[in-house]
């Protein structure tokens, strides 16, 4: 169960043609899912109110309409019913792909998510796989309510036998999606909430990665080169610190490479590496909080593979030890541009 | 053999007409108080007037909330439309000492209990992720992970017991905590297993659901295929289906179980049946998932409406009564508006307080450099100035 | 009014006396190829003797890895003592394509799925987390954490569904799944939850229910103040009580509900009322929490007494078959102890195989460290082995 | 509710003298919860089997026959209801401390614990406090099978309004667990199991921390001085460092200053700062896998803190990222003396 083909695209989505121009990142997501459904029919989505409704961001919609009830399931109101029976279902050789509504009602599923599903493979010595995907729209700055804008990563990078991915773009969460549900291991699949409106060009042609290719899901990507600060990020905030990107060199030519991690578990630390040796300083940025975060792992990594190269300690811009504010108040706690180059200008001034 | 019913209990009819029968007896007797054709019909009016004021003005709220968040006031809210005779009627079956944990959609209760509904809206403006002191007037803060606070009405309720509060009868001290979720709910392995810690405690609490038929977008047949009344039977707890639309018939069945649940007679769960007759959330599109058939046909059973024609009926309402209540209401609204557009948002303090009781080291760091940030003179060390607690000393090893 | 019965199956009592009344005849209709009465007496005791032989082979096994632990050669064991004829009734009720998701005390069930009972030792040594290949026997391993495996076994079953293998008639195909759980275990939220999917999706599920009389030290009327089968009829499921010391009554309420289950009506609950005879596990204590008076009690129930009673009440048994009996568990007790004491502890590399299915980064570097670190030439940079794996370009953006 | 009395110990168990020489690690904080439950009777215990059977390790032993079945409740088997009723309990007032009976059996409550027990102090403007313990025998080395031996800390200290806690010895497991019920705030109290049976000398009158003044259960003790290179360690690892500084010492007179953490929510920065600024050397060691471990968080802030003090990275020593091993192997998985060692001479390379 290791195939190491790379399979181009699933069936492109028929009405749609195969390079779009200004896709949005949830249509994105949606494309990517009907293609995995056409593409082999064990492939089944499982979660509240994905069907009719297309789920509260509409990310699943028309797909219960084209693939059946069976296929795309409405579940009971229980997280931890849904991911167990998925594993169930997993077990059985069908490839659930699992709709948690927001990030704060995963808790449910914990000890399904962390006990079982990350460690049946293990515990069976390989004998089972479980092709689990849990799609979950996290992050925040929608103004949302409290429970719907937590970055629970860290709470699952530290299990072994999960993935963690998170795309930053439409073009990544398209073809990311499809290499999560072609992974024969679980994969936490974190989708950036704020930004399912944005748009870009998807190729409805890219290559997927499935079996052992689906490693591609683990790579970094340096998303914007540069030479004197590497700022490390994923999903939400690949977008603030290439915008800190742009205005550091609009402002002062200080050069910010920017990485975009896609993966938290595994960590792609070659890529972080190369990329901070050659800047010798390094910021991360993520929404979750700082404490005990996954900036903590990229930052003892980064000092234990680059303490030499290392002109300045690594940085990390966070949010607060402290639960999700209310709304009103998000902006000052979620990682701004501004708080970004703070943190570049404190580095730099090592 | 066991026997056990799924009959709802309804006294007053979807046109407001009365139902005497023989199942529904000892519930008519219970809530003669609001009977019109009971011993004393015009206390009876009186008193039922005053459940059709509080549907009224709920219902005035909660038209004035849905249209704060059109204007782009409140981030979200999610109407009670439909539900006025459930909450109201249960919520004015409680005594002043019992204790309520609602979920997210109780205003109906909130109102009963004598909060100021305005105070309701810190939460849905984003400015409060609670919004009011839950022991003013023992109505807890709203719970929005579904089903998780059913397990704190247990634990308060064992609580209670172990206060000694229950069974004493002495009625001005005996206590109920009373759980309030929704049908989806019920799906939650911590709502079963507040039902299980519940009875095997004896404990002085009643589950109140109001199955409203949609969760979101799921109806209640993809939670439950049989009434969910009956879960309770399982747990070793009676249940009890009642018309949610019918006030009356939802305080006698909600007094009962209260009455219950002080005297030392244990849990209860009642299924509300009813139904929400507007948007899950005013970000919701129910046209998406549900037939306006389907809608026109609840209107018909609207809560409201049968409580008027119940009281036109025998007499017992005027256009003088409707048009004082229709100001009270505009009252009501113009104080709704007035006190939410005044809600502003909390200082950036905030963020940092009350995240511990007593001070912590990690919060107290990140707050200095937030302000120093902010300040424009960021710190890099913020732990600094903490340098100076104490360490431990190793203790006898 | 609903009906429900909380009525124990008992076709064979404990003096081995059969039992016959209107409320069993069915079950007695049904189990007529095991019992002495019925019509075919010859080919039911031969058949009772394979169930006999079943049990006490099993109870042998379980003596056995008692006393393997007690020397040292196992890290822990909870045997099933007391409990043979619930897991054998049932387990031989099963069809070889059903498929079995056991807790941790299912040594008697895996006896009936055909597997070496050596098999079930490597978890106990601690020298495999699981031990046995599930597809071999359709007999998933042993899940530790209460009750988790019974949604595991409700979505299993879902994926039946799919395949099409419920209710087509040909009792080669059509399949069940059943999960197998203590008393205990069904206050666990994760058991109502399975409950409440499986009634839904009307899944070919058994929830097999051994309530044993304690979850270790607690008895069950700290679970649930109700006989536990009636917890089935809250989620729309038939919930039946069984004599599970009575191999026979076990037999035929699990093949009904197996039944059932293929054939497409959907998922039953049944509750094997039985009492485990021994400890919880080796480590385990008993006379810190129960009175030797309560185990003589159940001691005169014990269920492998009661078959040899009703075999020998119908001359269906002598010392011949005894003593070739005997000497079966003889040659089964040396296998398990000779297997079990060649069981070596896996190799070191095994730390980090099989974590995942595909390669991954970290447990590479970590691996490589740890392989350098045992040879004595530690690397400080693990990770440097991976840099030619190629970054991923940007995409369009 | 922020009193900073400093209060003696509470009553001490009447069958013990006030100083006991050589007592167990598990019937020291069987002395802790008798001395909460004779102080106040607003404390109760809860959990599965700790009342006749006095908990599987046997850590509430007698607790019951001496305070009664409503003080010291057996509970249904349900961890969600436990934490959950137990935050009921809290709110009217009660001070639970419940058991969970081991680390592995943690998640299925941990959505009560992540979203409700944590959060509720913030989410109610500090209306309503949470006195709630959680007691958990964590880590391994006792030859247990799966879920008996894991150590979870790092997927409860990124949460914010738990404290996190671990002692390392019988004393501090006596005056901790009494400065844990007496805290306002939900404390995660993490037993190291594999020290249960391990004895030192208990002074039953040492002042216990209550109110503000229980903020001493948030520091770090240097339990060993040395001067070349700073271990730090929490609940189990301490012996284990303490036995490695006793080596290098012994061995070729390197000084190992040992820190014993205590509480990895907060950490006690400034003294881990002070020890490394001053050996100029960290290694950081638990038994939790590293990966996304608190170990990184220690490295991350000690090298922002002390970036120019250090000589070397600073490394951990930890589990792997993988599921708890079989018994069998745990000797391979747990840091070791020898491991320790390693890291140090590592870090004296540099
Ligand atoms: C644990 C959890 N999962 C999912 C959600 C998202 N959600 C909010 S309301 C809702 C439906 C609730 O339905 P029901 O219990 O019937 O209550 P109603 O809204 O109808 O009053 C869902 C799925 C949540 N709040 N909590
Ligand atoms: C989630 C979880 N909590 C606690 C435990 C510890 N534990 C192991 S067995 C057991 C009792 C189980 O009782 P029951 O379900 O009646 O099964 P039995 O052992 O009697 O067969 C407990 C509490 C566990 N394994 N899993
Ligand atoms: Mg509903
Ligand atoms: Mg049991």
């Amino acid at each position: 169960m290791t195939a190491t083909a790379v399979r181009p695209a699933g069936p492109a989505p028929s009405d749609l043609p195969h390079g779009v121009a200004g896709m949005p990142f949830a249509k994105a997501i949606n494309a990517g899912l009907r293609a995995a459904l056409a593409s082999d029919d064990k492939v089944l989505l499982m979660g509240e109110d994905i069907g009719a409704l297309g789920g509260v961001f509409r990310v699943t919609e028309g797909l219960q309409a084209e693939f059946g009830e069976d296929r795309v399931v409405d579940t009971p109101l229980a997280e931890s019913g849904i991911v167990g029976t998925a594993i169930g279902l997993a077990m059985r050789g069908y490839r659930p792909v699992v709709e948690i509504q927001f990030d704060g009602f995963i808790f449910p599923a914990y000890d399904q998510i962390t006990t079982q599903l990350a460690k049946i493979h293990f515990r069976t010595a390989g004998r089972i796989e479980l092709p689990v995907v849990i799609r979950v729209p996290f992050g925040g700055g929608i103004g949302a309510i409290e429970h719907h804008s937590e970055s629970p990563e860290a709470l699952f990078a530290h299990t072994a036998g999960l993935r963690v991915v998170s795309p930053s773009s439409p073009q990544d969460a398209y073809t990311m999606i499809q290499e999560a549900v072609a992974s024969p291991d679980p994969v936490l699949f974190l989708e950036p909430k704020g930004r399912y409106w944005e748009k870009g060009d998807v190729d409805l042609d890219a290559p997927v990665g499935v079996g052992a290719a689906a490693r591609t899901l683990d790579h970094a990507a340096v998303v914007r080169p540069g030479t004197d600060v590497t700022v490390v990020a994923y999903g939400p905030t690949v977008h603030t610190a290439l915008a800190a990107a742009k205005t550091a060199a609009d402002e002062d030519g200080t050069s910010i490479e920017v990485v975009d991690l896609r993966s938290v578990s595994p960590v792609d630390v070659p890529t972080v590496v190369a990329s901070v040796k050659k800047t010798g300083r390094c910021v991360v940025v993520h929404e979750a909080p700082t404490f005990h975060g996954v900036g903590a792992e990229i930052a003892a990594r980064v000092t234990e593979e680059c303490f030499y190269a290392l002109e300045a300690p690594v940085l990390r811009v966070g949010g607060y030890h402290a639960p999700y504010p209310v709304a009103k108040l998000e902006h000052d706690y979620l990682p701004s541009v501004d708080r970004v180059l703070d943190a570049v200008d404190r580095v730099l001034a090592h | 053999m066991i026997e056990h019913s799924d009959e709802l209990v309804q006294l007053v009819g979807p046109d407001g007409e009365p139902v005497v029968s023989e199942a529904n007896a000892p519930y008519r007797e219970r809530a003669a108080r609001y009977l019109l054709d009971g011993p004393e019909p015009d206390a009876a009016a009186e008193r039922l007037r005053g459940l059709y004021r509080d549907m009224a003005l709920v219902r005035r709220f909660d038209v004035e909330a849905t249209s704060l968040q059109r204007q782009g006031e409140l981030a979200l809210f999610p109407p009670l439309l439909g539900q006025e005779a459930a909450q109201v009627g249960s919520g004015r079956a409680l005594r002043s000492q019992d204790y309520v944990f609602p979920s997210y959609r109780e205003h109906g209760v909130a109102w009963t209990r004598g909060m100021d509904l305005a105070d309701v809206m810190p939460i849905f403006r984003g400015v409060e992720h609670g919004g009011w002191d839950p022991a003013a007037h023992n109505f807890h803060i709203y719970t929005l992970v579904i089903g998780s606070h059913a397990l704190h009405a247990t634990g308060y309720a064992m609580g209670v017991q172990r206060d000694g509060l229950v069974g004493t009868g002495d009625a001005a001290r005996d206590m109920a905590v009373v759980a309030y979720f929704g049908d989806g709910a019920t799906s939650q392995g911590d709502v079963s297993e507040a039902l299980g810690f519940a009875a095997v405690n004896n404990a002085p609490v009643v589950f109140f659901c109001q199955n409203n038929q949609w969760a979101i977008s799921v109806p209640t047949a993809k939670q439950s295929r049989v009434p969910l009344a009956r879960r309770a039977w399982g747990f070793g707890m009676p249940g009890v289906r009642v018309d949610g639309n019918d006030v009356v018939a939802s305080w006698a069945v909600a007094d009962e179980a209260l009455e219950r649940a002080r005297s030392g007679g244990g849990p209860t769960f009642v299924e509300a049946v009813t139904y929400r007759m507007g948007a899950h959330t005013t970000s919701d599109d129910p046209t998406r998932y549900r037939t306006s058939d389907e809608e026109e046909s609840w209107g018909r059973r609207d809560p409201i409406a049968r409580v008027r024609a119940y009281l036109e009926k025998y007499d017992a309402w005027d256009d003088a009564r409707e048009a004082a209540l229709l100001a009270e209401a505009d009252e009501l609204g113009e104080h709704v508006r007035t006190t939410v557009r005044a809600m502003d948002a909390p200082p950036a303090s905030r963020l940092f307080e009350h995240v511990y009781a007593t001070p912590q080291a990690q919060v107290a760091a990140e707050r200095a450099a937030f302000e120093a940030y902010e300040a424009g003179e960021p710190v890099s060390s913020p732990f600094e100035g903490l340098l100076d607690s104490p360490a431990t000393t190793g203790g006898n090893r």
